[in-house]
């Protein structure tokens, strides 16, 4: 086994927050299966903040726990909040990462960013279009 | 819980003969071949006999035996060994697109040296065509090095075929069979090669030894320099024990052959066909007959490997992965590359190497704890989800 | 018929606590470290533990060691690898005139390579002279090997003070610390040096094993190509059951340093002093104090020493020698040459090298045994009669 | 232990004829013991057959077995005979030596015939002489 905190372990094996949101106010998509990982995050948000956050991922143990805890870290977030999880904070939450598994961490806190930059763009069409449809794909 | 272990190609455990074989040479007859007294004679007398035994496994001589420290070092000491001792007469050598990294790496640094290296590549079963190799030996090939088989999908190489044509033009040939010997029968004179690496920790030997076999007359340059162990061409005290253990495990493997063959390809068998009948898209890696009687490689589409490891490890399976995640340097297996298999397909490589020790109920353990395992992993895949949306947007 | 074991430098015994350390890891936990599951975790954090022990034991950091499978092979990879990484900054090396084969031979291999390679001299009990080595640095020296101590006539180098000397001057610096690391204090930063080589089966651990130690920033080329075992600087499967033992050894020797050393010295100097004030024309070869606790090395003249280890021997009776007709190669010690012996003398060279098993009465027993056996060789010598006559005539 | 056949450790363990002869018919000397091994002969001649040969010896077991078994093959032959005792045949009764110990059975075949010569050349100088003392040193 990879040298895996135990935090780790245990996000793995009962990842929180699996799953798509049918109606994701934001989805962001990291990471490509050639390279190994692939990331898709999906948020709802109710006044400013994540009231709701899914995930779904294709990759190693690590980047499972990471996008579960990702998941949980921002669950309940503003935006700004969110924001600011970085992959430092990723990796310290979950008392720590291998080495070689450091981009793992990278990735779960992109494929945040990336639903939340897709969530105001939306807004910006909306506020543009003036909210022809809330849930409307691009 | 229970535990199934089918990992054998990572290493093998040590049979309890071949243990009770070595045990009396790590405190009682714990010499120094080389000394000059009782101690030193039960050692040396006990490398003998290790040597005969290892001979007779693939049907050589004694003294065209050397002892080595592992695998590793008996394809770097035969790449790097042979080619030197050949290199007025030229620098160029021939390798395939799947051999080991001991092979890929020393190859590497013969590159460095200012060897050139070309690299057969293999069909999608993972075979080298020997017309392939005929045709890239040059007029100043040294050394032609493809192994005999490839562990990582079991695909078996027609290396007599293949020695046929290298004879032909002129060159050496090196064959790495550490995933052969002691699992199926290797006879240097039958598959016609000049040098061949092996080693017991694939066969229930012992792990810190192997051996290269060099036909009588060719020259080598030595690998590791020093004092005169193996009449001059391997320095360092010889590992007697472990040298013990080979032998052993060899005298074993030679005994037991075509039960040990009859009773892995039963279950190799058992453990493919279960798989493929409970798991979709999942995809046999290596040639479908031509291969080792252990071997049962997968790809299983839309999952990455080393999460399907951990999740079986979790459940007391051992297996192994060939994906970018389980390797430290996060690159797809190389093997599975080269067979032309597609980058995220490879991602989701699973080896079962079955073992001697392996059962009926192992197999159908895996059977029972796969399913589940793959079932919530594509759950969780995103490529599993715009897979099922294309069927239905297809449909 | 008693028997003796005095041949340590041969090799040790494996102690009892070392055996079963090691058992486990044969059978049971046979994993490869690589592995992820459950048996690569147990095998990995074996060898994470037994890295501790051995960085406690010569007081470094657990990753500055890398795992070898000999300490020939980590000679030659220091040797090998330190230097051709350092080959832009110059090809010159410096080592003693005594080093064993296992750098002299891999600095022979680096002069094909196109090094130049400076022997300095040793003086009659085998120091190295600092001031000799400063002088030999010259700007394009790209490695210093030193040996810490030389088991054939136990004389231990001034190593600290050498280091100050190859510091000053720039250069990398290599010991092979093979017969010090276990049985004398080895402490890297005391000993200043950049690498370090080592081996248990000088000190009661497995044969098939050693590490070199390379402090952290140093750069080296792996010697062994293949897999990314030892954080890619030393390929192939772990041999586990061996580290762990490594291990063990070196926790053991760490415990029991003082205790072993007083017990080999007084044994030694009662071997010494019986031994030479029983037989005449008799010479303790190697440092009078600067000597390792369990060495004593002779030169008894006008016999040669085969013949004594076989006599010796059926008296059950283990010890080795340098003489010319010991060594395969026919050519009287290296060590003793260089030292100033004249050859006719290093042929009488007899080696006791002491261990932890041995008792008061294994050395009463050989000063019991040898004297007869000595004289009955000379009683056959024609250079005894010779000399007899000689002194007669002179009379 | 080299591998010594049973009938090099028995000569070696027992040798014959060790010693030297003091008014020896003839000596040689070969070897030297820069090089590991030195040996001695020393003979008797009767009626042209060998009525004695002793021998002193330096060097390794091989050398000390091959110097026993070479007196007891020479012992009593004639000087023909004695000349016939190759290496090879040394080696023969030996049962086979070591390849690097091969050179001693050169040794003691080479130190019989220098006491031959010896012996002859001392021969040659009393017919010249008209034997003035049968045992004279050169
Ligand atoms: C085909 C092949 N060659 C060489 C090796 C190297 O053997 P080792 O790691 O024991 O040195 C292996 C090991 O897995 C192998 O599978
Ligand atoms: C000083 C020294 N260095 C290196 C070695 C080589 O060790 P090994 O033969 O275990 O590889 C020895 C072995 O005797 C030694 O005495």
């Amino acid at each position: 086994m990879p040298v895996y905190s135990e935090k780790v372990m245990e996000h793995f094996m009962n990842p929180r927050n699996v799953g798509e949101i049918e109606d994701a106010d934001g989805i962001g998509e990291v990471g490509n299966p050639v390279c190994g990982d692939m990331m898709t995050f999906y948020i709802k948000v109710d006044d400013n903040h994540l009231s709701d956050v899914k995930f779904k991922t294709f990759g190693c143990g690590a980047a499972i726990a990471v996008s579960s805890i990702v998941s949980e870290m921002a669950m309940g977030n503003t935006l700004e909040e969110a924001r600011k999880i970085t992959p430092a904070l990723v990796a310290e939450q979950l008392e720590g990462l291998p080495k070689n598994k450091y981009h793992c961490s990278n990735l779960g806190a992109q494929a945040l960013n990336k639903a939340i930059d897709d969530y105001l763009k939306k807004q910006g069409k909306k506020v543009k279009s003036k909210r022809r449809g809330k849930n409307e794909k691009e | 819980m229970r535990r199934a272990y089918l990992d054998n190609v990572a290493t093998t455990p040590v049979l309890p003969q071949v243990l009770e074989a070595m045990l009396p040479y790590f405190r009682d007859a714990y010499g120094n071949p080389q000394s000059i007294h009782e101690w030193g004679d039960q050692a040396r007398e006990a490398l003998d006999d290790a040597r005969s035994k290892v001979a007779a496994l693939i049907v050589a001589q004694p003294e065209e035996i050397i002892f080595t420290g592992s695998g590793t070092e008996a394809n770097n000491f035969a790449i790097k060994g042979l080619t030197l001792a050949r290199q007025s007469q030229g620098k160029h050598v021939v390798i395939s697109a799947i051999e080991h990294f001991s092979v890929l790496h020393a190859a590497k640094t013969l590159e460095k040296w200012g060897f050139e290296v070309t690299q057969v590549p293999v069909d999608r079963y993972g075979l080298v065509d020997p017309e392939e190799v005929g045709t890239s030996i040059r007029e100043d090939t040294a050394l032609v090095s493809i192994m005999h088989a490839n562990s990582e999908v079991g695909t078996v190489q027609p290396i007599a075929e293949i020695a046929k044509v290298v004879k032909k033009r002129g060159a050496l040939f090196h064959t790495d069979a550490v995933a052969t010997t002691g699992s199926i029968p290797v006879d240097v004179k039958e598959l016609g090669v000049d040098a061949l690496s092996l080693t017991p920790n694939q066969f229930y030997g012992p792990k810190g030894v192997g051996a290269l076999w060099l036909k009588k007359g060719a020259r080598i340059i030595p690998f590791l320099d020093g004092g005169v162990q193996e009449r001059g061409r391997r320095a360092g005290t010889e590992n007697v024990p472990a040298i013990v253990g080979l032998g052993k495990a060899a005298e074993l493997a030679k005994e037991e052959m075509a039960s040990r063959m009859a009773h892995l390809s039963a279950l190799r068998d058992r453990l493919i066909e279960g798989l493929l009948s409970r798991i979709e898209h999942a995809i046999l890696t290596g040639h479908p007959t031509q291969r080792l009687p252990g071997n049962a490689s997968f790809c299983i589409e839309f999952i990455e490997g080393e999460a399907m490891l951990m999740l079986l490890s979790h459940q007391g399976i051992a297996a192994s992965s060939g994906s970018a995640c389980t390797s430290r340097a996060l690159k797809a297996s190389h093997v599975l590359t080269a067979m032309g298999l597609p980058a995220e397909i490879a991602q989701g490589s699973l080896l079962f190497s079955l073992g001697l020790e392996n059962t009926e109920e192992d197999i159908d353990y895996v059977l029972e704890q796969l399913p589940p395992i793959v079932d919530r992993l594509r759950q969780m895949s995103p490529l599993y989800s715009k897979f099922l949306k294309g069927q239905q947007g297809g449909r």
